[in-house]
């Protein structure tokens, strides 16, 4: 498809936008024109180019951690749009709304285009040299393990490269941070299973009870799942349709498409997972009938809030349909106990016998070097304290926004300070940006080179990521082509071959293209093969799973008591587009409305009908949220998915800085959490926050998508639904 | 040419579509959605944004009912007040719904909204004066008009986000109603391919933006003549039929074990998109 | 009873008075005309505003795409059907006593219809491609859309106006003669002695002016009735619910007669002052037009109980939502007192005492006229905001300043046109009045020659 | 009595003729030949050398002087045309393909130009000459595959139905009106459906076709 | 011989009658009781029939222009709709009958109304060149009637006029 590496590049040098002028000016322009617009005119193109025709180049989503393969339509020089790469085994050509709006993450106008220095408030730009110099200098009188580099998850080849520099400059401090990643289940898996992210079958298991893991919204790859759940509805399949419960305190899109969406009482979840263990009866293991026999269904029920009897239901189904799937989602272990949430959960899934069944291992990578570090909560802890104690003299951020995402209670602004030197790689000015001495623009992800590694593994592959049109900004560069060039200043030498990081990662592929698969093409046409399939098969050997819950280990903690001066509890909520709000300036998401509540543009607090009854808060009353350690106002929205003891704001919104579309749109939930940690992994835990609620005396009128009849079909039979045993779907199309 | 020609083909011209109809030549594009697969993820709301040129309006103007998006993912609740919403929601995504007699065409004063050979309901956007009675005519509320001049209004568009505009399709100025076109350019790419190959287009051929994006698979699109399409044979299994307004699911007493639909049927717009009901597990 | 006009008058004595009507208006005249040209400012205002930042600007959204201007629209339409049925009815009726005030009336339905007019112009989204409605051959090949009741409304809209033109332009041919003979040297005579067409009310010209005025006024009647049938179908053709209703046409005919009897009695009590034509503008035509408007007021309060009634025991769920919505929802308190002032009200006229009394009769008269714009509003507006699909039910589209100003302003657009009318033409017809006091001596001539034989 | 039926008769006729010229309005736009405005290139392409006729002088008759033209297939330069919807121009690489091997104008001021352009790899900033309304839809491919490939008519005759005698010029300018009622003139024409078979057919008249 | 003019206004209506009738049965040398012509401030159907009557063709012409109209108006907009783009929409004919039909009403009454007028026009001779003799009094209240005789009969006229109390006679030499 692409020859090498010169065209590859040249078919991005067009003349004008042709396109966009035409495009803008609208049914503007009504008359025939002659000599006003320019001929899209190509100097040498290569065969496929042809104007007006739309030509699709793979890709790697940048949007998430997911790590979907995409390719983008480019057009006379422009990208277009994103659709998925129907190769990939992660999305099968599938993609989210998160992913689609990777366009205007690139076109993005409020994208840091030059390097910036801080002078006193302002930033003033300078030249890359004299930024990189910069640096370097600033290097020069600090020990190692004074420099700290602050990530995302991160992998590929710019992992390796990051952890070139480091060990160059004799860190150990790389931090991987992400604000709402799944740390507690991923430690309690490896416990559990022996791997951090086994493989999930929803589309083999009839029953997928789900304790708060938001699969089809935000949780670890949604778009994978979500195509699992296509399969898994489908009454046409060997298994049948498959019945799907939800048991969280706040209804997330999945609950929303759950057969059952069981609310339960915030933390209760491990409860009543040995609660079914319990009702499972006879069949169960020893050893965890022992740990579960004091979890009666009565004892269940009061604790979480769950009524007995379906406690009981939920137990005869998943003994009558096997195999099933249980997982373990933020919900659960957003609190002090989490892990042992998770543990009782895995122990549930081990007792019905699903390990090795609905959950295996992912296969294990020969290289390393370019697995995915996932991010954690805990590391930030780290990072801040030591930060606190002036161990930090130069500070690298790239990837993570934490001057946003950390609770207030952390002091993280405060600690900054303390840190001399803070350079940011940003794509725009964010919070954390704001708080650099030196901010260093990026490439948006479909002007740059890379590779990575998706931590949720279908099968061992390595994903590339390549521009799909030139630099919209000169003076933006990639993270790869930054850090090779930091690795120059200390080791020329052994860089000095790379030009470029494009020429390294070329090099390095084609290095191990026998490895990688290619051993009898020849170097350019492996590469090639590689670049229009956007995807590498990895070496490696088939991972294996292990059912070891120790049933023993698992205590889990009376429900929390009653808190009179803060009766509820907060339930910060991960939307499927805001996420932990690094894309809050793209305004296709912003006007996306949310799923469940419609709302668009603003934040907002859900409170149960019966909530808002007692403390009299209708829609639109402008509410003050209160916890220990801080608090929030938004607009009160009354609906019937959540539990009455809790009420939920999502996250992403609220924004100091960042653009045009994020700054100054609702409400940042991060800084009211209360620091407690997760026992066992000193993560955050982000549903432990106990909260009151006021009114302010204001009201708004909520802008969404519903109209007055507010979700109702007034009798119209307009989205109709029926009981499963009315229909026979096994002939289904 | 003129009289004659009525005369000589007065029948012709007096036939009736879809009633009395022969059938669609080569094309019938049609949909099917499957509510029980669909997630309401908005993940099809965004493609259309992307592939269509959709104006961003800004929170001032959406609390004024002026959003443009070509579809929308309804929610609903059950009626019956209980407690929790146990049974979670109901999604619908809504979009034009390419009624094979359109109640929007019948009305437009200048003709800016046609029915097409293969079954579309188009909207031309330069012959439209903007008298808003299709929007004010139609069943499912679908037609989407613009109040502003959108290209020109501010951090709609902001430099350099107009270079995502996709050039196959006009940018909307103000004063005329745009709707869903069941991505009109892609299919006429896809036919015009085949036309250059001698073959008509194919199933899974040409994708509709909201279809390719979506993760469930919840919708399919193609083409109802072609027997062989997924679109024809989930209809056919579902026994809905184009230009009826009572399906045989609804004929029988008590409702044979089908699940396909056509929303508002009994006006008689005929509606391309047919749906599936949502499904919901009794065991539990 | 109030006075008649005195059969005795001397037919000397009518030109001189009506003429004075082209000379000398009391002061409240121009304070009038000041004002009407005020008000268009502000219309103009707002539509230039309009004009430039899009339909936006007059708050109306998705689904609620029709707000004021369309429910001005019919108002004004509607307002004009009473000139025809004073002027062609009440004449193919022989009713006299509509000879003094016909004229008036006939200028009332050509301007309501001009303003009108202006309401499909200020609605539209892109008016400036207003002309790809206009069927005419073109460069393009195509023809406006001949299925569109908007475009039977224009075609009907144009018929009437231009036949109601030329119907009051023949009727005051006569009268121009007067004017011409009496009418001091100046450009004013030249004009006059240019429209009059040299009439001298020869036999002949008498003969074919008769049998012309019959056979149009015969015309404009069916073509009255049309009219605002048409208007009508443009809802009752669609499928919402709330317009599409089989009693529509009739409703709205009733309606128009209604808005514009109404509307005459105003006008009447205002140029009976304003142009002192206490002679002849007396209370007892009042009292008979008060007696008319009565009446079809009973009429429109039937059909408008009947469309109710309809929908009541009808089947269609939908539309029963709509109008209980109608009562109860967000339009409530102008359903109600549009009821109220169409319903109720009129029956002040019911009272002798009232049917005379100038003061009552012109607050009533606007009462009832406002009656009538919110019942116009009340058939737009509802359907938009609780249609067929909840989803998209009562979004915030309370209408803002720029529709209000607009319609605010067309009616200050009409009182200039109506009032400079009035000023320029004789608005008494002077030869009718002129046959109407001469049969009445006639009449009386005979009884007295009765009485002379008795004894 | 006489004069009012004279004058009646006369009536009908304007009513005739004014409906029956409403029937059959249609401004017969075929033959426009407007030009449109010249246009600036950055280089004055001569068409008449590339595409012109070539004859050798008539020594008998010099009113006919040697038409130095190539007579070069439009389709040769303009490869885009039969591809998709968009004619595009000739990549420069095109250009030189030729030119690099053709000395004796290799010094002329445009081909120096053309060079320049060359050595720096910056595509020629040619402008639009035939530049439809942003709302239309103009597909090159179609029209060529049914009138060339499948018609075989000559490919001058074919594109110059649109783009006029461009073997006459140098810079290409706008002939044709291009106007809607142009297009649909020849649309609502019957055109043999190929070279051989009798059989006719007439161009879409659906407004999505050439609406977008 | 020349021809005279003479316009005799009267106040009184009975009398203009019983006038035209005497002229109607003396008949004068050198005067045409055709040559009579009355003008009246106000309609007057029982003086003009001492005139003997006198056929009106208005309403032919109205027939006329109302069957045009709507003729034309119904071949016009069908086979507009037929031979120009055609607009299918769906559930209705290209060329439907109920919305032509509708316009060809409006198109009848259009055609009626306009040659009603024309007519009108054509057949009261308006616009006129104004008569010889005319007297604003005839707009007013008198009624006029104007003859056309020879010198010779004029003085018969006046004696007739005179004798019906004629308020005044004008007199005025024709060409």
């Amino acid at each position: 498809m692409i020859e090498n590496s010169f065209n590859r590049r040249d078919f991005l040098k067009v003349l004008g936008w042709g396109g966009t002028a035409v495009a803008l000016s609208g049914c503007g322009n009504t008359s025939v024109e002659d000599g006003k617009e320019f001929v899209t005119s190509y100097s040498e193109p290569a065969d496929y180019e042809i104007p007006s025709i739309g030509v699709y180049f793979n890709s790697t989503c940048a949007q998430c951690d997911a790590g979907c393969n995409i390719m983008g339509r480019v057009r006379e020089g422009r990208v277009l749009k994103l659709e998925g790469n129907a190769g990939s085994s992660i999305n099968r050509g599938k993609m989210c709304g998160l992913g689609q709006a990777g366009v205007q993450a690139h076109y993005n106008p409020d994208r840091v285009r030059e390097p910036l220095l801080r002078n006193g408030n302002k930033g003033e730009t300078l030249t890359w040299e004299k930024a990189l110099s910069l640096i370097n200098e600033k290097l020069g009188g600090v020990k190692g393990e004074e420099v700290a580099f602050l990530t995302g998850g991160i992998s590929g080849h710019a992992k390796v490269l990051l952890n070139n520099y480091l060990e160059v400059l004799g860190s150990k401090n790389h931090y991987a941070y992400e604000a709402v990643s799944p740390g507690v289940v991923r430690a309690a898996n490896k416990k559990a299973y022996g791997v951090e992210m086994p493989r999930l079958h929803l589309d083999k298991a009839r029953v997928v009870v789900s304790f708060g893991a938001d699969f089809l919204g935000a949780w670890v790859s949604p778009v994978h799942f979500s195509m699992q759940y296509g399969q898994f509805r489908k009454g046409s399949r060997p298994e049948g349709r498959g019945v799907l419960v939800q048991i969280e305190p706040k209804m997330t899109l999945t609950g929303a498409n759950a057969d059952h969406w069981i609310p339960i009482r915030p933390g209760t979840e491990g409860i009543l997972a040995l609660g079914i263990i319990n009702a499972l009866g006879a069949s169960v293991p020893a050893d965890a009938a022992a740990v579960a026999k004091d979890y009666t269904a009565e004892r269940v029920s009061k604790d979480t809030g769950v009524p007995a009897e379906q406690v009981g239901k939920l137990a005869a189904l998943l003994k009558e349909r096997s195999p099933s799937l249980v997982l373990a989602g933020g919900a659960a272990e957003g609190y002090a106990h989490g892990s042992q949430n998770a543990a009782a959960i895995a122990l549930l899934n081990q007792v019905l016998g699903n390990v090795g069944k609905t959950i295996d291992a992912s296969d294990t990578l020969q290289f390393t070097q370019i697995a995915p570090t996932t991010g954690s909560r805990a590391s930030l802890q780290v990072l801040n304290d030591s930060m606190a104690q002036g161990k930090v003299k130069v500070l690298f951020s790239y990837g993570a926004n934490p001057v946003y995402t950390a609770p207030a209670s952390m002091k993280l602004v405060e600690n900054l300070q303390k840190v001399p030197f803070k350079v940011t790689f940003a794509h725009y000015l964010d919070e954390t940006a704001l708080q650099a001495d030196l901010v260093l623009p990026l490439d948006s992800a479909l002007e740059d080179w890379g590779t990575s590694v998706p931590e949720y593994l279908v099968d061992a592959q390595l994903s590339i990521q390549q521009p799909l049109m030139e630099k919209l900004y000169p003076n933006t560069r990639g993270i790869g082509d930054i850090l090779l060039a930091l690795l120059k200043q200390r080791r020329a030498e052994d860089y000095k071959a790379y030009e470029d990081f494009y020429s390294y990662l070329r090099g390095a592929m084609v290095q191990n293209k026998a490895a990688l698969g290619g051993a009898v093409a020849d170097d350019d046409s492996f590469w090639n093969a590689t670049l229009s399939s956007g995807i590498v098969k990895l070496p490696s050997a088939a991972g294996s799973i292990l059912a070891k819950v120790s049933a023993a280990a698992i205590v889990l903690p009376a429900p929390a008591a009653e808190d009179a001066s803060y009766p509820l509890h907060l339930i910060p909520a991960v939307s499927a587009s805001m996420r932990d709000g690094r894309h809050a300036n793209l305004s296709w998401l912003q006007e996306s409305p949310d799923p469940l509540t419609t709302i668009v543009w603003d934040s907002w607090v859900e409170l149960h009908p019966k909530t808002a009854a007692k403390l009299g808060i209708v829609e639109g009353d402008i509410l003050e949220v209160t916890s220990r350690s801080g608090s929030i106002k938004a607009q009160a929205y009354v609906f019937p998915g959540i539990h009455p003891d809790a009420i939920s704001v999502p996250l992403g919104y609220g924004h100091e800085a960042m653009g045009r579309y994020a700054k100054g749109v609702g409400a940042n939930v991060f800084k009211m959490l209360d620091p407690v940690m997760d026992k066992e992994t000193g993560e955050l835990a982000i549903n432990e926050t106990r909260v009151k609620v006021s009114k302010t005396g204001q009201r708004v009128i909520v802008v969404k998508d519903e109209g007055a009849a507010g979700g109702k079909q007034m009798g119209r039979k307009i989205a109709v639904k029926l009981s499963a045993d009315e229909v026979d779907l096994s002939e289904e199309v | 040419m003129s009289l004659s020609n009525l005369l000589e083909n007065w029948s012709q011209f007096r036939h009736e579509h879809p009633n009395n109809d022969k059938p669609h030549e080569e094309y019938k594009w049609a949909m099917s959605i499957d509510l029980d697969a669909c997630t309401g993820c908005n993940t099809c709301s965004v493609a259309c944004y992307a592939e269509n040129n959709l104006p961003v309006v800004g929170k001032e103007k959406f609390a004024h009912g002026q959003a443009m998006h070509w579809i929308r993912i309804e929610r609903y609740w059950d009626e019956d007040d209980r407690e929790f919403a146990d049974q979670g929601a109901q999604f619908l995504p809504m979009m034009c719904q390419q009624c094979e007699a359109a109640p929007c065409e019948t009305v437009c004063p200048v003709g800016a909204t046609n029915h097409t050979a293969d079954g579309l309901n188009s909207q031309i956007y330069n012959r439209c004066i903007g008298s808003r009675y299709c929007s004010a005519n139609c069943p499912f509320k679908v037609r989407y008009f613009n109040w502003y001049n959108y290209p020109t209004t501010e951090n709609v568009w902001p430099e350099p986000m107009q270079q995502q505009l996709n050039p196959d399709l006009t940018v909307r100025t103000k004063g005329v109603m745009e709707k869903c076109t069941f991505c009109v350019q892609r299919l006429y790419s896809a036919k015009n391919n085949a036309r250059t190959e001698g073959r008509l287009v194919h199933d899974g051929e040409v994708q509709t933006a909201c279809q390719q994006a979506c993760p469930t698979n919840a919708i399919s699109f193609g083409n109802l003549v072609d027997p062989q399409s997924k679109v024809a044979k989930q209809w056919e299994q579902q026994k809905v039929e184009l230009a009826k307004d009572k399906q045989l699911k609804d004929a029988e007493e008590g409702g044979t074990d089908l699940r396909g639909y056509r929303i508002l049927e009994e006006l008689r717009p005929y509606p391309s998109v047919m749906y599936l009901e949502r499904v919901r597990e009794s065991a539990i | 009873m109030g006075k008649d006009i005195r059969e005795d008058i001397a037919w000397a004595q009518i030109n001189t008075d009506v003429l004075k009507s082209l000379e000398s208006p009391r002061r409240l005249f121009w304070v009038i005309i000041g004002v009407a040209i005020a008000m268009i400012g502000v219309a103009v205002g707002c539509e230039i505003y309009q004009y430039q930042n899009g339909m936006g600007v007059a708050n109306m959204d998705n689904p609620h795409v029709w707000g004021l201007y369309i429910a001005t629209f019919i108002f004004w339409i509607g307002m004009s059907h009473s000139g025809t049925l004073l002027s062609a009815i009440l004449h193919l009726m022989h009713a006299d006593w509509r000879k003094p005030i016909y004229r008036f009336a006939e200028a009332m339905t050509t301007f309501s219809l001009m303003t009108a007019g202006l309401f499909v112009a200020v609605h539209l989204g892109r008016v400036w491609q207003i002309y790809y409605a206009i069927p005419y051959p073109n460069e393009r090949w195509v023809w406006p859309n001949f299925q569109s009741p908007l475009l039977w409304d224009a075609m009907a809209i144009f018929t009437y106006l231009s036949s109601s033109v030329l119907f009051l332009y023949v009727g005051m041919i006569p009268d121009l003669a007067i004017v011409r003979d009496n009418i001091h040297p100046g450009w004013r005579k030249k004009l006059y002695t240019l429209l009059s067409l040299g009439w001298e009310g020869t036999d002949r010209q008498w003969r074919n002016f008769r049998i012309t005025y019959l056979t149009v006024a015969c015309f404009l009647i069916p073509l009255a009735v049309s009219v605002h049938s048409i208007v009508a179908s443009d809802f009752a053709m669609s499928q919402q619910p709330g317009w599409h209703i089989t009693s529509f046409p009739p409703y709205f005919v009733a309606g128009a007669l209604y808005s514009g009897c109404a509307a005459i009695i105003t006008l009447f009590i205002i140029l009976r002052y304003v142009f002192k034509f206490e002679e002849y503008m007396t209370l007892s035509i009042l009292k008979k037009t008060t007696r008319l408007t009565f009446a079809i007021a009973m009429v429109w309060t039937y059909l408008n109980l009947i469309e109710y009634a309809t929908v009541w025991y009808g089947h269609d769920q939908v539309a029963k939502d709509l109008l209980i919505q109608k009562a109860i929802g967000p339009y409530a308190p102008f359903w109600w007192s549009m009821n109220f002032c169409g319903s109720i009200v009129p029956f002040l006229m019911a009272f002798k005492r009232f049917q005379t009394s100038i003061p009552v009769m012109f607050a009533v008269s606007l009462l009832l006229n406002l009656g009538m714009w919110l019942e116009r509003w009340m058939i737009v507006a509802p359907t938009f905001s609780h249609g067929y699909y909840p989803w998209t039910w009562d979004h915030d589209q309370w209408p803002s300043f720029v529709q209000w100003g607009i319609v605010f302003g067309s009616f200050g657009w009409f009182t200039l046109l109506f009032m400079v009318f009035c000023k320029v033409f004789p608005s008494v017809s002077m030869y009718e009045v002129k046959e109407m006091v001469y049969h009445r001596t006639l009449a009386l001539k005979k009884d007295g020659l009765a009485t002379k034989g008795a004894h | 009595m006489h004069r009012i039926l004279r004058l009646s008769v006369l009536l009908v006729g304007m009513f005739a003729a004014a409906g029956s010229y409403a029937i059959d309005a249609a401004p017969s736009l075929t033959t426009a030949d407007d030009l449109g405005p010249q246009v600036e290139q950055p280089i004055e392409f001569p068409h008449s050398r590339h595409a012109g006729l070539h004859e050798a002088a008539d020594s008998a008759d010099p009113s006919k002087p040697a038409k130095g033209g190539m007579e070069i297939n439009c389709m040769y330069c303009h490869t885009y045309a039969r591809r998709g919807m968009a004619a595009g121009i000739p990549p420069l690489r095109k250009c030189i393909g030729c030119h690099q091997s053709i000395e004796s104008v290799k010094e002329t001021p445009r081909i120096k130009k053309l060079f320049e352009y060359w050595e720096t790899k910056k595509p020629v900033p040619w402008k639009k000459v035939h530049d439809l309304p942003d709302f239309v839809r103009f597909n090159h491919e179609r029209h060529i595959q049914r009138f060339y490939f499948q018609q075989g008519k000559p490919v001058q005759e074919v594109c110059g139905y649109c783009h006029g005698d461009v073997k006459t010029m140098t810079v290409a300018r706008r002939q044709k009106a291009l106007s809607m009622g142009w297009c649909v003139s020849c649309h609502q024409k019957d055109h043999p459906v190929d070279a051989t078979s009798s059989k006719t057919s007439h161009g879409p008249n659906d407004c999505f076709t050439c609406h977008k | 011989m020349s021809q005279r003019h003479l316009l005799a206004l009267f106040n009184d209506f009975d009398e203009a009658e019983a006038a035209i009738a005497e002229l109607r049965v003396a008949n004068i040398k050198g005067f045409n009781i055709d040559d009579l012509i009355l003008k009246s401030p106000i309609e007057h159907p029982e003086v003009e029939r001492v005139l003997g009557d006198k056929p009106v063709y208005v309403q032919w012409f109205t027939l006329i222009g109302a069957s045009l109209g709507g003729l034309l108006a119904f071949t016009g907009i069908s086979s507009s709709q037929a031979n120009f783009y055609a607009q299918l929409k769906g559930g209705k004919p290209i060329v439907p009958l109920p919305p032509n039909f509708v316009l060809t009403y409006e198109m009848f009454i259009l055609g009626g109304v306009y040659i009603t007028i024309l007519g009108f026009l054509i057949c009261a001779g308006l616009p006129a060149r104004r008569s010889p003799l005319y007297s604003a009094k005839v707009s007013e209240d008198q009624i006029g009637i104007l003859v056309r005789g020879d010198e010779n009969a004029v003085a018969a006229l006046k004696a007739i006029f005179s004798k019906h109390k004629a308020l005044e006679i004008q007199e005025e030499v024709g060409k």
